[in-house]
Parts: structure tokens; C-alpha cells; sequence
């Protein structure tokens, strides 16, 4: 019977890459967002029960995936921004390239702006 | 070895090939007959879908033109060896030819008005030779593409039945001599293995060129020739064999083709000193003159040391002085060709070109209802061709450049149109019994042999020697070396091996089966060319540089008889057949 | 590798052309969710900081009806479009007809469970019925005490 | 090559490995990967290297091919890779330091070595009527203006090679994705101003495995041989459904 191929990777460029990043972003803060309703619906439950939970939120550990989870979000955000041009601007897709690293030093550029204040707080710096 | 399974159907018209000719005749049958298209490629593979130029019609859309003109100026590119009837049919429906692909979606360019445009082509001229006519159609530098598309998009509209990637193996003929009838064709399935036997009233034959013959060429790797080579095997001849066309402008050392709408938007071929040498051989149509007149000059070039090049063999065809958006908007693929497989970028550097094997002009003879005939005037009832694999004659000697994607669309048309009048009045002869088994045993043969000699040897043995001996310019002695090497190749093909022993898509197998096919035909065409002691056309002797029109105003005509060869050849008969003449009478042809 | 379904079998031309909507709603809303998304990243953590992120501090932003409405956008916004995106996904990977719905139904449930808890978290939400609250010294002005 | 057929010069030869992904449903093994050394040109493409083996080493090897030069779309296949088709892609573009790598198209089912059922493929395409639908029945040539023909121009270009679709992350998924083929020709008659049932296609093109499934990897684009902007013809698809024909 005929077979299905076995894969090796994909050489896509940019495009390609782009979405799978968008993709794992994506599913990323989706989760996030699930867990995110979950804790701040405890501020129903009392005080206490918010406070304990975000408290634990205030370790380094999560304190770091915070950082990623930013990075995430700017990175799908950005890249969405990017995905309506293809979508409805006519030059868009002729454009796709510098639009993907357009979107990626605007990442970048709001990461190092973010991350160092971020780590600030995580780790009591006093700035 | 187990025999393959066989598969019967019936059908009123079965096609064979699906290039242009074939799926312009599956939609003049398939609304009124039951039809099937077999091919052993998906249909838009197929040849066709390189032509590049476009397709010659008198419509007068851009300057004054006629269907005359049209005539004169075919029968006059054929060097006179074209029949005049049915170059008045293609002439005069050739306007209807183009509107019919127009409306059923062709994308041709427009004229400001929003009219079809037309460009110069090599050969056509106003008035009986006053001066070149804009009469190509065309869609940029994919007009065969558009009409293969387009064709097969009409035959999904229609609902047509395709049996694709079947290779038809043999033709089933019933009766005795003037009473032979077609019955079926017997195809091998590539996926499978396994065969199938078409019934059908009418059969028709589709199957296009064979310019694999040749090392240099056009042509795409399929083209072995099989359906002439299948009519050839059942005992019916062949016409003007001998004529096969040399497209100046082949990418130099691959063949591949640069279309002559190149010049026909003013490209200009130079030799090594930049000389704009068709000034020398036509004066005054120059570089638009009929391709075997620009073949012969280039090659001469080369000959006598004007080549280009640090081997000096090929010539330059300059488009630099063309703007970048002529080129961009009219020959966009070919200069993509010149750039990808050459490296050259012809905005600013002219592109090396040299003659490629091309279109075979001959092919199977048939009448003007496309009709195949069993001698000079029998028509074999029920069995019809068209396109590059029939001969009308409408090419004559040379085909003009455009007249081919002209003529498939006409006789394919017309096979289809006088198929099914024919399968509506006529009986299926029965299908014998035994109906595939020379294909079997054919097959089989050629699965089990294990012999020493490799196919690609042998193809490659035969294309070179046949582009040695039998291209632009031949001789006695250089035809005689082909048939002599093609005799050794033919006896060498009798102690082949095919690796591959499998069912399941064996092209080891099928090469091996087209390259008995391409021997057949070379054959043909060097025994033809050397009885043809005269220069005519495509085919130029240089112990005969003259046309001879008292012995050899007639077509020949070439048969596989049953005797056993002791000489190369030995077992062709040769015959000639008169050319029809309505209004043009011979005269010399000079541009 | 993932097998693929069979693409022969034919393509179903049946049911509501919803994909169309899907679609445009992944673009508006993702528009609008940059705005609300990055707003929202902007005000908690980058001017207050994981750190200062307390029931009082909740409180307090969501004693403004503003904030309330700003944080209900998103929730709505950002479920719909993260589930739509999953059910899209979902689609991809999924071979088995049965695993499909499975995972679209149960996005969906997930989806909707937690819209309409945020939603009376949000609409039920007032920092003065705590007594604690009024501990906090900031929030107790919004509590007219 | 002898020294009188030597065409362009002295023409530079190299030894290239090629890694050739086989699978032969008549001998029960997996597919696998087979290597062959080949002596290859500078102006040789991928199909030369695959005939050489085939014609010198093992006849079995099984390919697709008949025109040699980019027009008939028979030999997609995927080098080092990027899906391309053989006759095109020169192997001197290629980095020759290393293997070349060659398998069949993604997504469709394998037959033998680099043939794959196109089936489904063709399929797709004939879904979505890629035929000029019109009830006038003109005496003469339906006039056209070339702007009206220039808006359409890009997508006839297509030969059916299946590049773009075997190269669709949605489409190795999800079979039933149309895919940008078939999008390609629908899009070939929605903008031909003779045609009448654009809205007819972009019906079809609003199911759910129609034109909503792209996510614009740009794969296609990137991997058509007729230079076709897919993606962008794609996008001017969606546009249409939404907003119609412009
Ligand atoms: C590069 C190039 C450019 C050209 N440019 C022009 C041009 O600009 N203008 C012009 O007028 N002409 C041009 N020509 C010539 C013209 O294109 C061809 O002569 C014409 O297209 C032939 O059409 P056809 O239908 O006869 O054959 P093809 O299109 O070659 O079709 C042959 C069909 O037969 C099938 N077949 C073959 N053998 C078998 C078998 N054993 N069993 C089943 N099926 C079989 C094949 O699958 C195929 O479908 C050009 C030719 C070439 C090569
Ligand atoms: C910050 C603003 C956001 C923007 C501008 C945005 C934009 C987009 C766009 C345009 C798409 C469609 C992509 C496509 O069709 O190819 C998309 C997909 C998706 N988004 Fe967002 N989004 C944002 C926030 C979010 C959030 C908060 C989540 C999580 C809840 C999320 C989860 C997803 C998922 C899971 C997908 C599907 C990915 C896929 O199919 O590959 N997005 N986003
Ligand atoms: S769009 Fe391009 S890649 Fe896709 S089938 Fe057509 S020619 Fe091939
Ligand atoms: S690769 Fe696929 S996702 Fe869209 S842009 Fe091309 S169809
Ligand atoms: S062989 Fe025709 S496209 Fe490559």
C-alpha cells in the first residue's frame, strides 16, 4: 500500500517560522490566561486567598516566566499586527519580510525596556 | 512471471494523448459521444504546455491580413511539399480555431481596444511576401501553456473521462489488408502494471512528436514517438519522415528553447564578430526568416569559424537593445531560462543559442478529415490523427513557426468532429480474444531480460549519432553511418536489462519499451532522408544542395514490411505519394 | 509524523460558513487586544511590579469603573480569541474525528466557564463589602467612609 | 561527454553525494534513505543528477519528469528540504559540500521513491470549477482591456506542479485544506473580468478547508517555480469574500 512520507524538517524562511512562533505563543498565553482568570476570581474568595496565591507568584522562578510570558505576548501581539497587514493591506504580503523584523526589534526593543524594571521588582533592586 | 491483470471497457471514441490535439478533439467528442482520453501523462504535462510563441490566425486584428495570405504563406514555408487543401483549411479556420479558445477562457493578450493582439512571427507575411504580418495570437511567452490549460479546463467543465498515466502499447487491428479496422488500443497502467484494452468505434491518435531521436532538443523526454511508432508496427505507412524541423534558437547546449517571438519582438542573431549575419541569407526578411533557412545560416556560422564562444560553436541572439519592460512584459519565461540554466542575463548580455531538434513535420498521414491512410488514398475507417504526430500535410517541408499550436487545434477539432460522426453509424468490431497478448509478451520480455546492454547506452548512442549524421545538413555517407549504427543499436537492443522487475510505476521497464519506438523512427527518418536525394525545406542534402522538383515534388511514404532485414533498412518499403496543388504552383523560395 | 486524514474523501460543503467569522474576529480582536493587553502589562507590571500586586491593589483599580471595563474587554476578548485559536489548532493536529470534537467541545466549555466566572467576579466585585477593606487606607476614600 | 559535443566551453565537473529518499511497496520495507555519488557538471540540475543515477547506477529509481525545463510541473520534490522542482533547480546553486538531499513532496501519500499520489491534489483543483463560466455566446473575441487582463495574469502562470501545497503547513495536517493550488486557480477565473461565477468560487472558497485555513506561512510563494505571489493571491481571495470582486 502507499505509504506516507516520514519527515524531516521544513526548510521554511520567515514566514514559516514566524507562525510557528505565533502558533507556541499563542498556546502559551492561552494558558497562562486560563490560570490567570482562575487566581484573580480568588479576589471573591477573600483577601487572603488572592494575597496567598499571588504571593507565591513572587518567587524568582515565576518571577522569570513572567519575563517570558511578556516576551510572548509582545512577540503575538506584534506578529498579529503583522498577520492583519498581510491580510489587508495590498502591499502586505510583498512586505512580509522587513514586517517580520520590524516586528521583531520592536519586540526586542520593548523587551529590554520592560525586562530590566521587571527584574527590578522581582528581585527587590531598588531602582 | 505472472501475467498482468487485463481490464476491458467500451467506448465510442477513444483518444489517445491529451496534448492539445488530443483534448481539442475530447471536446468536440465528449458532448456527443462516449469518450475517453488516455495519456501517459496527466494532461497538462503534456508537450504542448512549452510552446511559447503563439498560434498564427489571420484575424486582422492589428493590421490588414487574409486566410490567403495565410495559405500562400505556408505552402511557400513548406517549400512547396504542402498539400493546398488542407492548408486552405487551417488557413480559413484558423480565425475560428482562436475565437473557439478565446471563449472558452484563453487569456490572450489585448490590443488597446481590448481585441486579441498579434505579433510577427517567422515566414508570415502580408501579400505574398511584401513584408512580415503581425498574425501570431498569443498569451506572453506561454501560449501553449494557456491552450493546454485552457483546453483542459473544458474538459473538467465537460466532464470528459481521462485515464492518465497509461501508456498506450499497441493499436488492435482486425480484417485483412483494405479491410483492417481499428478495434482497440491496449494500454499498460504505470501505477499498477496492469493492462487495459479500450474499445472504440473510433480511435484517435494524439500522441505528438518524437524529438528524442535527437540529443539536442526541444523536446520534452516523453516524446518517443510511440503513437506514429504503434502505426508504423501495424503495417501502415509513414509520410515525409525525413522532414524534421531545426528550431534556430535552442539554449546553446541544451536545447532548450527560446521562443522565435524572441526575434519576433526584434531579437537579433550575431556571430562572433557581432555581424547581424541573416542580413547575408535574407535580405529582406533577415533574422524572421523561415527556420530552416536561420538553422542552416547558424550552423554555417559555426562551420566556417564565426562561432561565438571559446569553442566557437555557438551564436548570439541580442535582445539588449530591447527596454527591459519589452522584455519583462512579452518574454518574460525564456529570458528566465537564459538566466536560470545559463547564467545570462539578457537585458545586457546577448544569449548563446544553437539549432535544436524540433518538430517532426512527418509523422502519420492522414486526409483532411484527419482520417489515417493505409497507402496514398485508403482510409482506414474508424482511425484518425492529429497533431505533431500526424501528417496532413499541412508543414509540408518546414513548418512555420506557429502553424503547429494552429494545427492541433484544427485537425484536433476536426478528428473529433468526424469521430464521432463516424462511431454513431458504426459497429464496434469485436475485440479479439487474444487482443493483448502481444503486449503481454512484449512486456514480459522486456521485464525478464537480463542481458549486458544498458538503455541509456543505447538511447544515448542513437541520439548522437543521429545529431551527428542527420541534423541540419546531412550527406549519403553521413545518413548511411546512422542507419548502419542503428542497425548495431537495434541488434544490442535485443540483449538489454531492466533493473527493475517491479509492477508498480516502472519506468525502467517503459523506457526501455519507447527506446524500441525511437529506433523504429529513426530508422525511418534516416532511410528517408537518404532516398530523399534533393534539398527541400528542413531537409538539406549537401550532395543535393538544390530543390529537385521533377523527382521529388511528392511526399514519401514508408512502411514496415515483414521481411526479415539483411541490410539497415532492408525492411522499409518506400513509396512516394503526389502533393496536392490547388493555387500555388511550385516556385523558388527565397525571403 | 502525524498521519494525515485521508484527503480523498470528500470535503463536506455542509453547515454554517462559520470560518469566515472566526476569522475576521481573530483580527478585530486582536487589535483591540494589543491595546488592552499591552495596556494592562503597562499599568501592573511595569509601573507597580509583580511585587505590589495585592487584593488591595485589585481593589483599588477595580473601585473605577474603568479599569472594570477595560479588564472585562480583555477577558471577553482575550477567551474567545485564545479558544477560537485553539479549536483552530486543535483541527490541525487532531486525526480522529471523535478527538476533535472532543477538544472543540471541551475548549469551548473551558471558554465559556471561565468568561462567565471572571465576568461575576468583575460585576460582583465591590472592595467595600469587605470589611478588611476598609484596613486599607487607599481604597477606603473610593468606599466613602 | 566527448570533447566535439562539449558545448559551452570547458564546463567545470564535480562529485556530488545525493540522498535519496526510496520506498518500494513491492519489496515490504520502510522507506529509507539511500546515498549515490555522482559526477555532475556545472550546469547540471537535480533531474540530470537523478537520471544519472537512474540510467547508470539503479534503474529503479522511480521520478517524475518529462519536459526538462520548468514548464509541465511533473518533478516537485523536495531538495535539501524546500520543495523544487528538479529541472530547475541547478546543482551548482546548491551547496555541493554537502549531500544533497531529495524526497518526495509532504502530504501526499508516497507511491514509489519521489511519486506521489496527486490525487487529492487534482481534486482540490477540480473543485473549485477552474473553468471560464459565461452565458454570452459572442460571434467574435469577448473583449478584454489588458488592465482587466493584467489583473488576472499571475495566477495563469500556474503548471499544477503541487509545490505550493505539499509546501503548506496546514496542508501535511489537514488533507482536506484546499490548499493554495486550487486557490490559485479559482483566483485565475474570479479576477477574469468574462467570467460570471466568481461568486460561485468564492462560496466555495468560504468553507471551512477553503481559504480561512491559510495562516500565510508564505511556503508557497517561497516554493512556487512560476514565481506566482500565492500568498498574495490568497489574500486577495479572502478580500473578495468579504467585500467582493474588485
Ligand atoms: C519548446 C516548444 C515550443 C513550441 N512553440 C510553438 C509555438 O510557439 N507555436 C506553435 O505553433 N508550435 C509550437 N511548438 C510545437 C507545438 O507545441 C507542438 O507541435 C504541439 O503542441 C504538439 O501537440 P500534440 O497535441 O500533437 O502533442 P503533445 O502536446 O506532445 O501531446 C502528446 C500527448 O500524447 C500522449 N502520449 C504520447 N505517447 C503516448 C502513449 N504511448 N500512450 C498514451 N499517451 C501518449 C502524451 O501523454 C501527451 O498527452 C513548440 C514545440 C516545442 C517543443
Ligand atoms: C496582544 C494582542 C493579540 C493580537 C494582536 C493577536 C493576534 C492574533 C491573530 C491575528 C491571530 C490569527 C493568526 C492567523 O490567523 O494566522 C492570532 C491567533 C492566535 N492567538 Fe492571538 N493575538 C493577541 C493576543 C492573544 C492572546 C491574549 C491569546 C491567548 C489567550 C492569543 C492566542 C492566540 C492563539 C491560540 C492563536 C491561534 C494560533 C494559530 O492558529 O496558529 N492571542 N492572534
Ligand atoms: S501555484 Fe506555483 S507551486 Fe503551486 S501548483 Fe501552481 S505553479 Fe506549482
Ligand atoms: S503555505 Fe499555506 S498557510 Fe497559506 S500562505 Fe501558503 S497557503
Ligand atoms: S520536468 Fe517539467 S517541470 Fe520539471
Amino acid at each position: 500500500m502507499a505509504k506516507l512520507p516520514a519527515g524531516t524538517l521544513y526548510r521554511g524562511k520567515v514566514g514559516m517560522w514566524s507562525w510557528v512562533l505565533h502558533r507556541i505563543t499563542g498556546v502559551a498565553i492561552f494558558f497562562f490566561l486560563l490560570v490567570h482568570t482562575l487566581d484573580t476570581a480568588l479576589v471573591r474568595v477573600s483577601p487572603e486567598a488572592y494575597d496567598a496565591v499571588i504571593n507565591t507568584y513572587k518567587t524568582p522562578i515565576i518571577g522569570l516566566g513572567e519575563l517570558g510570558l511578556v516576551a510572548a505576548i509582545l512577540f503575538h501581539g506584534l506578529n498579529g499586527i503583522r498577520v492583519i497587514l498581510i491580510d489587508f493591506w495590498r502591499k502586505g504580503a510583498k512586505y512580509q519580510n522587513v514586517m517580520f523584523w520590524i516586528v521583531v526589534v520592536l519586540a526586542a526593543l520593548l523587551f529590554i525596556g520592560f525586562a530590566p524594571r521587571h527584574l527590578a521588582h522581582v528581585f527587590h533592586w531598588n531602582v | 512471471m505472472s501475467t498482468p491483470k487485463i481490464h476491458h471497457y467500451e467506448y465510442d471514441v477513444v483518444i489517445v494523448g491529451a496534448g492539445g490535439a488530443g483534448m481539442r478533439a475530447a471536446i468536440e467528442a465528449g458532448p456527443h459521444a462516449k469518450t475517453a482520453v488516455i495519456s501517459k501523462l496527466f494532461p497538462t504535462r503534456s508537450h504542448t504546455g512549452a510552446a511559447q510563441g503563439g498560434m498564427a490566425a489571420a484575424l486582422a486584428n492589428v493590421e490588414e491580413d487574409s486566410w490567403e495570405w495565410h495559405t500562400f504563406d505556408t505552402v511557400k514555408g513548406g517549400d512547396y511539399l504542402v498539400d493546398q487543401d488542407a492548408a486552405e483549411i487551417l488557413a480559413k479556420e484558423s480565425v475560428q480555431a482562436v475565437i473557439d479558445l478565446e471563449n472558452m477562457g484563453l487569456p490572450f493578450n489585448r490590443t488597446p481596444e481590448g481585441k486579441i493582439d498579434q505579433r510577427r512571427f517567422g515566414g508570415h507575411t502580408r501579400d505574398h511576401g511584401k513584408a512580415p504580418v503581425r498574425r501570431s495570437c498569443y498569451a506572453a511567452d506561454r501560449t501553449g501553456h494557456m491552450i493546454l490549460q485552457t483546453l483542459y479546463q473544458n474538459c473538467v467543465k465537460l466532464g470528459i473521462e481521462f485515464y492518465n498515466e497509461f501508456y498506450v502499447l499497441d493499436l488492435v487491428m482486425v480484417g485483412e489488408g483494405k479491410n483492417k479496422k481499428p478495434s482497440a488500443v491496449v494500454a499498460y497502467e504505470l501505477a499498477t502494471g496492469d493492462l487495459h484494452v479500450f474499445a472504440g468505434k473510433s480511435i484517435i491518435f494524439a500522441t505528438g512528436g518524437f524529438g528524442k531521436i535527437f540529443k539536442t532538443t526541444s523536446n520534452a523526454h516523453t516524446l518517443t514517438g510511440d503513437g506514429v511508432g504503434i502505426i508504423y508496427r501495424k503495417g501502415l505507412p509513414l509520410e515525409d519522415m525525413e522532414f524534421y524541423q531545426f528550431h534556430p534558437t535552442g539554449l546553446a547546449g541544451l536545447g532548450i528553447l527560446l521562443s522565435e517571438a524572441a526575434r519576433g519582438e526584434g531579437g537579433i542573431l550575431r556571430n562572433a564578430s557581432g555581424e547581424r549575419f541573416m542580413e547575408r541569407y535574407a535580405p529582406t526578411i533577415k533574422d524572421l526568416a523561415p527556420r530552416d533557412m536561420v538553422a542552416r545560416a547558424m550552423a554555417n556560422e559555426v562551420r566556417e569559424g564565426r562561432g561565438a564562444g571559446p569553442n566557437k560553436d555557438y551564436v548570439l541572439l541580442d535582445l539588449t537593445h530591447l527596454p527591459p519592460e519589452v522584455i519583462d512584459a512579452k518574454l518574460p519565461d525564456i529570458t528566465e531560462f537564459a538566466r536560470t540554466y545559463l547564467g545570462v542575463e539578457p537585458y545586457t548580455e546577448p544569449v548563446p543559442v544553437f539549432p535544436t531538434a524540433h518538430y517532426a513535420m512527418g509523422g502519420i498521414p492522414t486526409n483532411i478529415k484527419a482520417e489515417v491512410l493505409s497507402d496514398n488514398n485508403t482510409v482506414v475507417p474508424g482511425l484518425y490523427a492529429a497533431g505533431e504526430c500526424a501528417c496532413v500535410s499541412v508543414h509540408g517541408a518546414n513548418r512555420l513557426g506557429t502553424n503547429s499550436l494552429l494545427d492541433i487545434n484544427v485537425f484536433g477539432k476536426r478528428s473529433g468532429i468526424y469521430a464521432v460522426e463516424y462511431a454513431k453509424t458504426a459497429k464496434q468490431v469485436p475485440v479479439p480474444a487474444n487482443a493483448a497478448d502481444e503486449v503481454v509478451a512484449m512486456i514480459e520480455k522486456v521485464r525478464n531480460s537480463n542481458g549486458t546492454e544498458k538503455v541509456a547506452v543505447l538511447r544515448k548512442e542513437l541520439q548522437d549519432t543521429m545529431d551527428k549524421n542527420a541534423q541540419v545538413y546531412r550527406t549519403e555517407d553521413s545518413l548511411n553511418e546512422a542507419l548502419d549504427k542503428i542497425a548495431e543499436l537495434r541488434k544490442r537492443y535485443e540483449n538489454i536489462s531492466v533493473q527493475d522487475k517491479g509492477t508498480r510505476f516502472n519506468t525502467d521497464l517503459l523506457e526501455a519499451i519507447e527506446l524500441g519506438f525511437l529506433l523504429d523512427l529513426a530508422e525511418v527518418l534516416a532511410f528517408t532522408a537518404r532516398e530523399r536525394r534533393e534539398s527541400r525545406g528542413g531537409h538539406f542534402r549537401e550532395d543535393f544542395e538544390t530543390r529537385n522538383d521533377k523527382k521529388f515534388m511528392v511526399h514519401s511514404m514508408a512502411y514496415l514490411t515483414d521481411k526479415k532485414a539483411k541490410k539497415p533498412a532492408d525492411n522499409i518499403k518506400l513509396d512516394w505519394k503526389p502533393v496536392t496543388i490547388t493555387n500555388y504552383p511550385p516556385m523558388e523560395r527565397k525571403y | 509524523m502525524v498521519t494525515i486524514e485521508t484527503p480523498r474523501s470528500p470535503r463536506s460543503r455542509k453547515g454554517a460558513k462559520w470560518e469566515k467569522w472566526g476569522w475576521l474576529y481573530m483580527r478585530a480582536s486582536g487589535v483591540v487586544l494589543l491595546v488592552l493587553i499591552f495596556g494592562h502589562l503597562f499599568i501592573n507590571l511595569f509601573q507597580n511590579g509583580i511585587q505590589a500586586i495585592t487584593f488591595a491593589f485589585v481593589a483599588g483599580k477595580w473601585a473605577d469603573p474603568f479599569w472594570k471595563i477595560w479588564d472585562g474587554a480583555m477577558l471577553w476578548l482575550a477567551l474567545i480569541h485564545g479558544t477560537n485559536g485553539m479549536r483552530t489548532i486543535a483541527n490541525d493536529y487532531t486525526v480522529r474525528l471523535g478527538m476533535r470534537k472532543f477538544l472543540n467541545v471541551t475548549l469551548w466549555v473551558v471558554c465559556f466557564a471561565l468568561i462567565i466566572l471572571g465576568t461575576l467576579v468583575i460585576t460582583t466585585f465591590d472592595p467595600c463589602s469587605d470589611p478588611s477593606v476598609n484596613q486599607i487606607a487607599d481604597i477606603s476614600i473610593h468606599c466613602g467612609k | 561527454m566527448s570533447a566535439e559535443t562539449k558545448k559551452i566551453g570547458e564546463i567545470p565537473s564535480y562529485k556530488v553525494t545525493l540522498f535519496v529518499r526510496r520506498f518500494n511497496p513491492e519489496d515490504g520495507q520502510e522507506a529509507r534513505w539511500e546515498d549515490f555519488d555522482v559526477e555532475v557538471f556545472g550546469t547540471d540540475r537535480v533531474l540530470d543528477a537523478l537520471h544519472k543515477i537512474k540510467w547508470e547506477q539503479d534503474g529503479s529509481l522511480t521520478f517524475r519528469r518529462s519536459c526538462a525545463h520548468g514548464v509541465c510541473g511533473s518533478d516537485a520534490m523536495r531538495i535539501n528540504g524546500r520543495n523544487r522542482l528538479a529541472c530547475k533547480t541547478l546543482i551548482k546553486d546548491l551547496d555541493m559540500s554537502q549531500p544533497i538531499y531529495v524526497e518526495p513532496i509532504k502530504g501526499l501519500a508516497v507511491e514509489k521513491d519521489l511519486v506521489v499520489d496527486m490525487n487529492p491534489f487534482y481534486q482540490a483543483y477540480r473543485d473549485v470549477k477552474p473553468f471560464l463560466i459565461a452565458s454570452d455566446k459572442p460571434a467574435k473575441e469577448r473583449l478584454q482591456s489588458a488592465e482587466e487582463r493584467a489583473r488576472f495574469d499571475d495566477t495563469t502562470k500556474c503548471i499544477l506542479c503541487a509545490a505550493c501545497t505539499t509546501s503548506c503547513p496546514v496542508f501535511w495536517t489537514d488533507g482536506q485544506y484546499f490548499g493554495p493550488a486550487a486557490i490559485v486557480n479559482a483566483h485565475r477565473f474570479i479576477f477574469d473580468s468574462r467570467d460570471e461565477a466568481s461568486e460561485v468560487r468564492l462560496e466555495i472558497l468560504n468553507d471551512k478547508e477553503g481559504v480561512w485555513r491559510c495562516r500565510t506561512t508564505f511556503n508557497c510563494t517561497e516554493a512556487c517555480p512560476r514565481g506566482i505571489e500565492v500568498t498574495k493571491a490568497i489574500a486577495e481571495v479572502k478580500q473578495a469574500i468579504l467585500v467582493g470582486r474588485r
